[in-house]
């Protein structure tokens, strides 16, 4: 078969999903993306208490590029506690993938949207103020 | 792999190709060196190739000017025949659903002083001619209404809207690159002053194309150089391709009569197969006036550029009116453009919805459609079982 | 059939028309499909082919866009950037001895407001550097030089002439249509902006033909349609020319170094050959600035067609400027238009002159030339005899 | 061999040209045409007492629609008379050509009128007004 636009990871991630699914007592849910743009991306977060991602899924709507990035953001997500989850950028993303066509870079900055929706979703659950997540991103980059 | 996208290109006849190969390695030459042999054979073969295109379409050969492609028949048209009468008014009418190459063009007009009118389609894809007859004014100039939609397969009442832009003495262009090889094509009964085709739309060559300009109407060629077709066209002349698309039309119009009807039993057996399928898959285009073996549909839930690639993976060829699927080349996201055809036909565009278009060829068999009526049903479900649109309002 | 005139176009190399078949039988998908196989190979085939060409001229494959002719090429470096920077200047530069698809469209913008300078050539059919130095004035926005010309064979200073443009800020066009093939091209070297190309020309097929455009360089597309080759040329592509083209391009860099010599050979002999014949026989173009293989001249008291039509009597192609033999299809004989090349060059008009062409391609041998030596001198006299003028003066 | 631009009868009339020549004695010799133009057309014509073409020839520079007209435009003269030979009009030789393309047929012209600066030369090589010519002419094309 001839290469298409994507990478082999991407079509890996494609053909076979990694943690396609819901978590039905997750702790942080996060969804982004509008329909009529054509991707909605859905992460559930399950943090254990010692802010560790013992588990995640996700449920997209949407191209290869969507489907391919939320996977691999799960994959990169597993085990990783918070601050790492806030240190995980679309280019780590992109790059896990192998590369995405210019037009499609926006699919794995949704998955980092949707990751962020989800942390704050869970401080939300936790009682603490969600804002915390713009600033940590914020502090983050500023280190950068 | 099963190949379903045939509004995207046809496979060659191997006639066709066959008929083609002599013009690469033997007679080579230019068609405008009228004193040697090698060079008188090309142009022969050119005016051979013009008669059968001619007659394919009820023209007459000093009526086809060859072009390399449908977008290039359409561009002479409509800017070669702006061009010419610049000063004879500035309204000009398409329909919503035109091909880019008439939409586009036209919409950079208006930049221009031209004044445009979109009519609206129905549901079904069809302009009403009542309201063409409506939308006619004192100035305008121009009317280009495709004969067949390749995304929805929908068959214009072109005959209808020729009849009321003759009876206004406005002049009148058919985009028929979807419709050649499946839709007879007579241009006296469908009233048409010019009409474009594509010979790798019905078993044709890539880069042969032919635009028909009825005697009397004047255009202006978009490209300035040596004498070829007329000044319509400069440039040395794709003489193989040319040769094909003439071999083409001979065979289409001989064999039109045995694979339409064919063409037209699969295509109500894809279209029932998949109206039982699932209660969230809604048909475009028209139930009855559509091309022959053309099937398109959107289903809810999923988006289309993932259902393209499930359908690729299992061997099967089809396209897709989604913006993640359009221009993949795009260096940036804002040029990823939807369709506006599913839009002008009523898709809702505030639900999550992926569109198919299967067009299928004469190379078709039940056996095809067979099996991607085992395929659909799998696909669908696992990009449901993915989507967080799914389940969700039930 | 002794095959000599190679401007007009070359017999394809046998190995670039089986590198095109699979893209007519196999690979036939529409190379904007990037969702299944068949369409992604003949995408991923086109992209193959631009390399290299790119390979082929020093440029890099994101310059190159894809065209049906070399006419097309023309028409879009120099309509698509003036069209692009309306507003920069109205003065533009060419040469007194550029194709018609240079020329006509040129003199045609002098209606829109354009001021053209036409530079002299010298009998050699040069155009002197210093010449395009003193022509750019302060609101010239574009020169458009070719490289070689196809009748007289000369070769331009083309370095020297981009070199100018360049250093006093000048959009510069090549058509380097006659060269590819025959003469190194590197647009690095060239300084050049733009450069036409045609595959042709060189061993390809018709209907493949490509634009350089240096970044930075901003064009308007011709064609309104989809997104092939980024806008600048709208419509489906003929993928199977362009894997021809890429595939002569190739060919040529790694031969053209065993082939040029060789027609070096071949002009030689024939220029030698020719020189003692009659002493109403003039060479035209450059003694040593042509292209290989490249002889042309014109012969007193005789007419060009008939020429043209004696030698290919005798089993020759050759070329002729002459005015007859120019657009025979044509309706009215003042559409008869002779070679303003041959003015230029200082070939008086007022006395009888028939003009002969001959291009030979790495195909033909020394036992051609010797053959066409052969005949020439008797079809000369044969229609010397019959001119009213021969003999007149003597 | 392809058919080329030409009937079969241009052919046969370029490549086998009749009454090629000059003639030494000739009593009317008529040339028109234009160098520059890229035709020169000369007749020469023998004209016998008794006012009967006895002998024709012809010299031409031109394509070939020039010298199969000319050659072809011989054919039709010889043996006829004066009056006969004013009859004789452009399309006769176009027709007895079997047709020539369009932009061509100013060759066959060209012909017609080397005949009549023959039958000019004619007249004043017989001391008589060459005008008459033109006269005959004109009343031929009125009577038709
Ligand atoms: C110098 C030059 N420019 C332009 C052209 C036009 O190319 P085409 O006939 O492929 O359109 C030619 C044709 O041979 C040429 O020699
Ligand atoms: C209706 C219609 N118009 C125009 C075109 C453009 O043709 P091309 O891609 O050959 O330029 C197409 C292409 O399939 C078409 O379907």
């Amino acid at each position: 078969m001839a290469k298409g636009p994507y990478s082999e990871k991407v079509m890996d991630h494609f053909m076979n999903p990694r943690n396609m699914g819901e978590i039905d007592d997750a702790n942080g849910v996060g969804e982004v993306g509008n329909p009529a743009c054509g991707d909605v991306m859905k992460i559930f977060l399950k943090i254990s208490d010692n802010n560790i991602v013992e588990d995640v899924k996700f449920k997209t709507f949407g191209c290869g590029a969507a489907i391919a990035s939320s996977s691999m953001a799960t994959e990169l997500m597993i085990g990783k506690n918070i601050d790492e989850l806030l240190q995980l950028t679309n280019d780590a993303i992109v790059d896990a993938l192998g590369g995405l066509p210019p037009a499609k870079i926006h699919c794995s900055v949704m998955a980092e949207e949707a990751i962020e929706e989800a942390l704050k979703d869970y401080f939300k659950s936790k009682g603490e103020d969600p804002a915390i997540v713009d600033e940590m991103k914020a502090k983050i980059k500023k280190d950068n | 792999m099963i190949y379903l996208d045939n509004v995207a290109g046809t496979k060659p006849d191997q006639r066709v190709i066959d008929k083609m190969m002599p013009y690469f390695t033997e007679h080579y030459g230019n068609p405008s060196a009228h004193f040697y042999p090698i060079g008188r054979e090309a142009f022969e073969a050119m005016e051979a190739a013009r008669a059968e295109v001619a007659d394919f379409i009820g023209a007459k050969p000093d009526n086809i000017v060859f072009t390399a492609s449908g977008t290039e028949s359409n561009n002479i048209a409509l800017k070669g025949f702006l061009n010419h009468s610049a000063n004879k008014g500035k309204h000009i009418i398409i329909s919503e659903i035109e091909h880019f190459s008439v939409d586009t063009l036209v919409t950079k007009l208006i930049s221009e002083g031209y004044e445009v009118t979109k009519l609206k389609v129905d549901n079904g894809g069809l302009v009403n001619p009542s309201d063409l007859e409506n939308a006619i004014r004192k100035d305008t100039v121009l009317v280009s209404i495709q004969y067949v939609n390749p995304e929805i397969g929908t068959i214009q009442y072109t005959e209808k809207l020729g009849g009321i832009c003759k009876s206004k003495g406005v002049t009148f262009h058919v985009d028929a690159i979807a419709a050649a090889g499946y839709v007879e094509i007579d241009v006296e009964k469908l009233n048409c002053d010019m009409l474009s085709i594509a010979a790798q739309n019905f078993y044709g060559p890539k880069g042969a194309a032919a635009l028909y300009i009825r005697e009397g109407v004047k255009l202006m060629g978009l490209m300035d150089g040596g004498f070829q077709e007329k000044g319509y066209r400069s440039g040395t002349e794709n003489v193989p391709a040319i040769v094909g698309m003439g071999e083409a039309c001979a065979i289409a119009k001989a064999e039109m009569a045995e694979y339409v009807p064919r063409l037209e039993k699969l295509q109500k057996k894809l279209w029932e197969g998949l109206g039982g399928m699932f209660d969230f898959l809604n048909f475009t285009g028209h139930e009855t006036r559509r091309r022959p073996g053309h099937v398109s549909f959107w289903i809810e839930y999923i988006e289309g550029e993932s259902l393209l690639m499930w359908l690729s993976l299992k061997g099967f060829a089809c396209a897709s009116g989604s913006a993640c699927s359009s221009n993949i080349l795009a260096e940036d996201e804002d040029d990823l453009v939807a369709s506006s055809v599913l839009t002008a036909v009523g898709v809702p565009t505030d639900i999550c919805a992926g569109s198919l278009g299967v067009s299928m060829s004469r190379y078709n068999t039940e056996e095809d459609i067979d099996k991607l009526l085992e395929v659909l049903p799998e696909t669908v479900q696992k990009l449901c079982e993915m989507s967080p649109m799914y389940n969700r309002d039930k």
